[in-house]
């Protein structure tokens, strides 16, 4: 997967804009982007999204699955090229301090259907050899082509639910 | 900001026992002290909201579904019969029925409806067992306080014994007043479960007690001892959401688990016991009334059989804060389907009660059609009666409309319209439908001359 | 590390088309010179291996439940019913059938039992449709080949027709050659899913349904445009698993779905249709034969509704060294939970097995009821005319046994012993008992002398 900028990329990039600009000019924005340790989402280690309590089943969920061994928070949640990658994480961060700040989110917290999109390319990536027949789309053009692989693995990342 | 910062301290701090609880501590507000949160939810089960098939408010099913009426007739539930609410309402109710107030009934009736651990034990002490009031519940003196109690409480007329109370189930009843664990306290269940365990009914959403059928057997099966968390979290309400009856002269709340728990065979149990709740005012018929079957049923189904508890959908986990701690207020899952369901099936509140709605209709057809069979059965042995028919002719309709009425009514009193084992639900429904044209067929095959 | 690298090197690896394939490749062999693996699956298909209910021993049905001779009287099905086998075995079973070697069929039977495309299409061509052979299937000339050559050959005997084909069905039948997409073929699928998307029933399990539903309409639903991949996972068996009658003159194929997929819409529309298959030997009721709708139970079911398709249990995923890709071995999801079920339910074996030989058990005993009451009701409608009672006495009677037995072979004919939907397959028989006793007791109460 090496995309030119996609338009997830650019979406990114609007939002990294105005999470710069709006940090700047609400003080008690990046008191939270802070305290709430906001910029380790710019480290790979696990525990940097932990520091969200609301985090935590899923942190203590990819603890005991079967990843654990072979992918961090990050492995799976960013792109892994180089500009979506930051791109994401700047959206990422902004929007969920706003939603831990303001307490105005939905539990469960569910992830968001473009979310799912870049856990997927995330799978293809690390198993493209096994995957190759099946990942290809093979229907293109049209919505929800792919044959999600967290329909039968959806556990590996976060075990069961509960 | 400050939410934050609240937050990040919440998620530090200890529970602190604000006020002293022990084994006599039956007001719960003495426990809302130290557990706030809890006792929150708990006070806040008075709330009256309707859903499609449940909820909370107390209409009058017999005006909601008359054939009932014709199902009942001769017994205390074919003059008044509710749909249940929340569990602070459950002294009053029961006190203000007019199953209670027209009818004479026993002290037997409190075992599920109060506050009664107390009262039971200080009955025991006075009819001579061991050991004192503060005594570890679960301990020896304190099981034999509890046992011999609560034969003495049953065997009272019901005026008499509901003045020992004061409360609806409260959390001396569930848990265990030092480490808070929950733990299970009514003499019936602890009977019953022992019995189910001895019996040979496959129970694999009960590990426990399939360890402990494999095992020497040298103690009788102990929940309080041998079940696992999560069972228990079924368990403290297979307590009182069970079918039971009265035995013998004493009223002693008996739940007829010694064949196990399907329909049939409880039905069993109840034929070998010679037992009949009453016989009909119309037919003749001995008859069965069944009552809330919901830890049966449950048992059935394939959420039981996945390790999905009681507590799970109608106690979920609420968060505040850094917080997370047991919905207290006891009530339909269908009122708070995020927390209830979706931490297991990630879909939209709309899709979730969609998925619901649609096992609960087709419920409610087959219950509508196992009711009609049955009310068309009674009627077909009644003017056969009257017509002059014999005891001899009428004793194989008779028979079956015993059965039919037990199955229909099984699913009927269970309150998940068949939510909690869809297709274990669909399968006695259509037991019953079948054995109540049965029935008509019998009478007419009978030959009375009109 | 070396096997590590092994690995990497074979990812990295496309597909090589080693021998060409097209419009015209009938022949399973060639495509299997490219796609090895999918093809030894293909092949093996021949296999035998029983399961409780199910499995691909051709054992005569009739001899296995008695009940179904009685049901079927006057109708090729009496004669011959077996245990349907694997996809190898669909040609030479219908050729060798003793419902085709004794009575007369028409072409139509070849839809669902071969390779048939090219014979279709050169029909087609025969017949004046524009285009030829080696166009795209779904291109415009493509599919009026298919049309008019479908309906030509529906109306031809069944022994002038097969001769036209050689294969059963093969690799052109379910992919397009070019993309290996999955693709839907059959002319009485694409009629009927057409006509279903303009229905009312609710499809939730075909979201693509639901989109084209709520636009411009301006263009008719085609599965082979507008169908997601998962859904088409489903489609492609939904062509030939499914009930279907021959419409008119012309033998056409067709599928019953004007109002729904559930079992009361297709009875409606036969009704509706004034659609009799025989007229019952011994009762004289214009009956139904109900046949494999595995795809309209699977559409009532939690499965569907959660997205799971037909290919993810029958056609699981299977690793051979670096790679993985789907089993084309299709067969009963029992005899590999590991790979079919175990992905999304993370039990043992055992545990999966048995929670489905529970789901199969309450449907077995459901519909022995069904089947046992369907057959009273015939031998009571029979008694009852051969006591003299006129047809007018008799035409309730008769009705009921049209719809029970409708339901009661609406389970039987469909494969999963309820699997695929347990509470509606329960339903079902539910209402097919009621209506069977029913009937029952209609004849008693038209009073004929014996
Ligand atoms: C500032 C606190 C905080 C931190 C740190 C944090 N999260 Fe979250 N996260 C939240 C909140 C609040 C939500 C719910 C908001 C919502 O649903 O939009 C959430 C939702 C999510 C979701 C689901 C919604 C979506 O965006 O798809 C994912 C995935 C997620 N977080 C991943 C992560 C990862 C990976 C990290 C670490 C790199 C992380 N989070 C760190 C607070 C945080
Ligand atoms: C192997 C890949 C992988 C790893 C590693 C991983 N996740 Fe996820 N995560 C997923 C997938 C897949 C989902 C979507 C779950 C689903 O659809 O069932 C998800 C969902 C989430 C959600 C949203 C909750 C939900 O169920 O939709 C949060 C929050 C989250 N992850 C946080 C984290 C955090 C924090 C870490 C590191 C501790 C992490 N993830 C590590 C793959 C991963
Ligand atoms: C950073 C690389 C990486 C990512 C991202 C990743 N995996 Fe893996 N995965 C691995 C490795 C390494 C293994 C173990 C070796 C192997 O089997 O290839 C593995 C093993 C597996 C296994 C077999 C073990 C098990 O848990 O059953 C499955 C299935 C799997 N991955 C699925 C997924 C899915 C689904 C996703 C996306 C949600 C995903 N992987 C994302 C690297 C990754
Ligand atoms: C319909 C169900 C299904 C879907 C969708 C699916 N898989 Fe799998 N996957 C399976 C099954 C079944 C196996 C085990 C095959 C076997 O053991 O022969 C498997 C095996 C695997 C393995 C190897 C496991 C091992 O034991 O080493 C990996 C890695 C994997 N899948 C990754 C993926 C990825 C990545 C995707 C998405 C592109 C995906 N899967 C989509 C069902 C699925
Ligand atoms: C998987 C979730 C789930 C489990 C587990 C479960 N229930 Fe329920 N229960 C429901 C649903 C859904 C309803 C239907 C509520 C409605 O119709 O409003 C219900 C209804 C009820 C009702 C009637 C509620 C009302 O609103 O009138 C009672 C009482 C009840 N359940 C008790 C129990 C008991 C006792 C157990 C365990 C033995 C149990 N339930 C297990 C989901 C569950
Ligand atoms: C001591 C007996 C007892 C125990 C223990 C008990 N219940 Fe109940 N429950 C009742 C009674 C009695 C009612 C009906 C009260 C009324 O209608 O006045 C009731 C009502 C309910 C209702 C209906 C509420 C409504 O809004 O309609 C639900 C749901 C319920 N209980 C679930 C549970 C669950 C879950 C547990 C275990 C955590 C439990 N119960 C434990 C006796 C009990
Ligand atoms: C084995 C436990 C148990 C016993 C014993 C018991 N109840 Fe209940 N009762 C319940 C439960 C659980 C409910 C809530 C579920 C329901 O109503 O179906 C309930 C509900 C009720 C209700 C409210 C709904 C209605 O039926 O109108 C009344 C009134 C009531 N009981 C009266 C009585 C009386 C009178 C007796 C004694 C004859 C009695 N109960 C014995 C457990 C019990
Ligand atoms: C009908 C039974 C019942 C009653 C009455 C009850 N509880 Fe609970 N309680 C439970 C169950 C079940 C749990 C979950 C226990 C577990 O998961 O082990 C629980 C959990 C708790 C916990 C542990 C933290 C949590 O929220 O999960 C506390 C503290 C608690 N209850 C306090 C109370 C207090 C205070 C009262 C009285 C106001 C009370 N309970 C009444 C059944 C009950
Ligand atoms: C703790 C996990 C958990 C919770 C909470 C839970 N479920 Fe389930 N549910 C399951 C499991 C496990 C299955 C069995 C299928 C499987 O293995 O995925 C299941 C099956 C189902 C099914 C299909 C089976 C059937 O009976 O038709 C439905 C519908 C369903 N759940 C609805 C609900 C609803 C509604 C709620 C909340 C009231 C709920 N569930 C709560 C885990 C859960
Ligand atoms: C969730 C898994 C699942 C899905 C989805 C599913 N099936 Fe099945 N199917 C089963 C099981 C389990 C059986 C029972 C097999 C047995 O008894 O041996 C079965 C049985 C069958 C049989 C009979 C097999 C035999 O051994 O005789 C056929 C034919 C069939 N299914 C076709 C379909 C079709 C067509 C679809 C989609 C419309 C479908 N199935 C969807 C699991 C599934
Ligand atoms: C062209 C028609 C056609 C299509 C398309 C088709 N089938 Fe079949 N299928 C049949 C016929 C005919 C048989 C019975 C063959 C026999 O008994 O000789 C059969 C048999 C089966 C069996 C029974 C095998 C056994 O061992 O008993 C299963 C399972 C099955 N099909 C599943 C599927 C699935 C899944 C799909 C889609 C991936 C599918 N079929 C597509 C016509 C079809
Ligand atoms: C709409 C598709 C379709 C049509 C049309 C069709 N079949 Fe089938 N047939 C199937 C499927 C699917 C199966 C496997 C499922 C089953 O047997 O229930 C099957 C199985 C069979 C079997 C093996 C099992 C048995 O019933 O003995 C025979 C023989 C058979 N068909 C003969 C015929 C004949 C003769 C006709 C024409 C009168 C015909 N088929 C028309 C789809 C079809
Ligand atoms: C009864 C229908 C049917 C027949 C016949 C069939 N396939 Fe498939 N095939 C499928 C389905 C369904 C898939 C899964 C497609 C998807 O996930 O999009 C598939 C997938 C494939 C794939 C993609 C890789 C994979 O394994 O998932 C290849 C290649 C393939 N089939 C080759 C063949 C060959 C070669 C033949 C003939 C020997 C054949 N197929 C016959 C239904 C069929
Ligand atoms: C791709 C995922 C997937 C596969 C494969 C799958 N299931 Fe399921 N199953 C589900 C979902 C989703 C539900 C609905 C409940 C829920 O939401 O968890 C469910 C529900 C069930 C239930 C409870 C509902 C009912 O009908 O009683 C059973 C039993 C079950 N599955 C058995 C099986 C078996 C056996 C197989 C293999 C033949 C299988 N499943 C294959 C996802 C799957
Ligand atoms: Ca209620
Ligand atoms: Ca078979």
């Amino acid at each position: 997967m090496n995309l030119p900028v996609s338009p997830r990329a650019r979406l990114g990039l609007a939002a990294v804009a105005a999470a710069v600009l709006l940090g700047a000019l609400a003080g008690s924005g990046a008191y939270t982007f802070s305290y709430a340790e906001g910029l380790s989402y710019l480290s790979t280690d696990p525990k940097a999204c932990v520091n969200c309590h609301v985090m935590r089943e899923q942190y203590d969920g990819w603890q005991k699955a079967s990843h654990h061994a072979h992918a961090t928070c990050n492995d799976c949640h960013v792109p892994q090229d180089a500009l979506g990658k930051y791109m994401t994480k700047a959206a990422h961060g902004w929007r969920h301090s706003k939603a831990f700040t303001l307490n105005d989110f939905a539990e469960p917290i569910r992830i968001l259907p473009e979310d799912l999109d870049i856990v997927h390319d995330n799978c293809v990536r690390c198993h493209a050899g096994l995957v190759s027949e099946l990942a290809p789309p093979q229907h293109a053009g049209v919505p929800g082509e792919r044959v999600a692989c967290t329909r039968c693995h959806g556990s590996v990342a976060h075990g069961p639910p509960r | 900001w400050s939410n934050v910062s609240t937050r990040k301290d919440e998620a530090r701090r200890d529970v602190l026992r604000l006020a002293p609880i022990d084994e006599t501590t039956t007001d719960p507000k003495e426990w809302g002290k130290s557990f706030p949160r809890e006792y929150d939810g708990y006070i806040r089960t008075v709330d009256v909201e309707r859903t499609k098939y449940g909820g909370s408010e107390n209409i009058q099913k017999l005006d909601d579904d008359p054939k009932l009426r014709a199902m009942f007739d001769g017994y205390a539930f074919a003059i008044d019969y509710r749909e249940e609410r929340g569990h602070a309402y459950m002294l009053s109710d029961q006190r203000e029925t007019e199953r209670v107030t027209k009818k004479k009934q026993p002290g037997a009736c409190l075992q599920c409806h109060a506050s009664n651990l107390v009262a039971y034990r200080e009955a025991g002490i006075a009819a001579g067992a061991p050991g004192k009031l503060t005594d570890g519940l679960t301990s020896k003196d304190g099981m034999a306080q509890l046992m011999t109690g609560f034969e003495k409480l049953c065997a009272l007329s019901y005026d008499e014994a509901t003045k020992k109370v004061q409360h609806p189930v409260s959390c001396l009843d569930c848990h265990d007043p030092e480490s808070m664990a929950v733990r299970v306290t009514r003499p019936a269940f602890l009977n019953g479960i022992r019995a189910l365990a001895k019996s040979e009914d496959s129970v694999p959403h009960f590990p426990s007690i399939e360890r402990w059928r494999k095992g020497a057997r040298s103690s009788e099966y102990d929940p309080n001892k041998d079940a696992s968390r999560q069972e228990m979290r079924s368990m403290v309400c297979g307590q009182c959401h069970v079918e039971y009856y009265f035995k013998g002269e004493g009223k002693v709340v008996t739940y007829p688990w010694d064949d196990g728990l399907k329909v049939e065979q409880i039905e069993k149990y109840y034929d070998d016991a010679g037992w009949t709740d009453w016989k009909h005012a119309q037919s003749g018929a001995s008859a069965l009334k069944a009552q809330h079957p919901e830890f049966e049923l449950w048992s059935q189904g394939i959420h039981a059989r996945s390790g999905v508890s009681c507590a799970d959908c109608h106690m979920p986990y609420k968060r505040e804060g850094a917080l997370k701690f047991s919905d207290h207020q006891v009530n339909s899952p269908l009122l708070h389907v995020a927390r209830s369901c979706e931490t297991c099936h990630p879909y939209s509140d709309a899709e979730v009660l969609s998925r619901v709605e649609t096992i609960q209709a087709r419920t409610k057809k087959m219950l509508d059609a196992a009711e009609t069979a049955t009310v068309d059965l009674i009627t077909a042995i009644k003017k056969a009666k009257d017509a002059g028919a014999t005891d001899a002719q009428l004793e194989k309709p008779r028979a079956l409309q015993r059965q039919a009425q037990w199955r229909a009514d099984f699913v009927a009193a269970e309150n998940s319209m068949g939510f909690h084992a869809p297709q274990e639900a669909a399968r006695i429904l259509a037991e019953a439908v079948d054995l109540a044209r049965q029935g008509q067929i019998a009478v007419l095959e009978a030959g009375v001359k009109k």
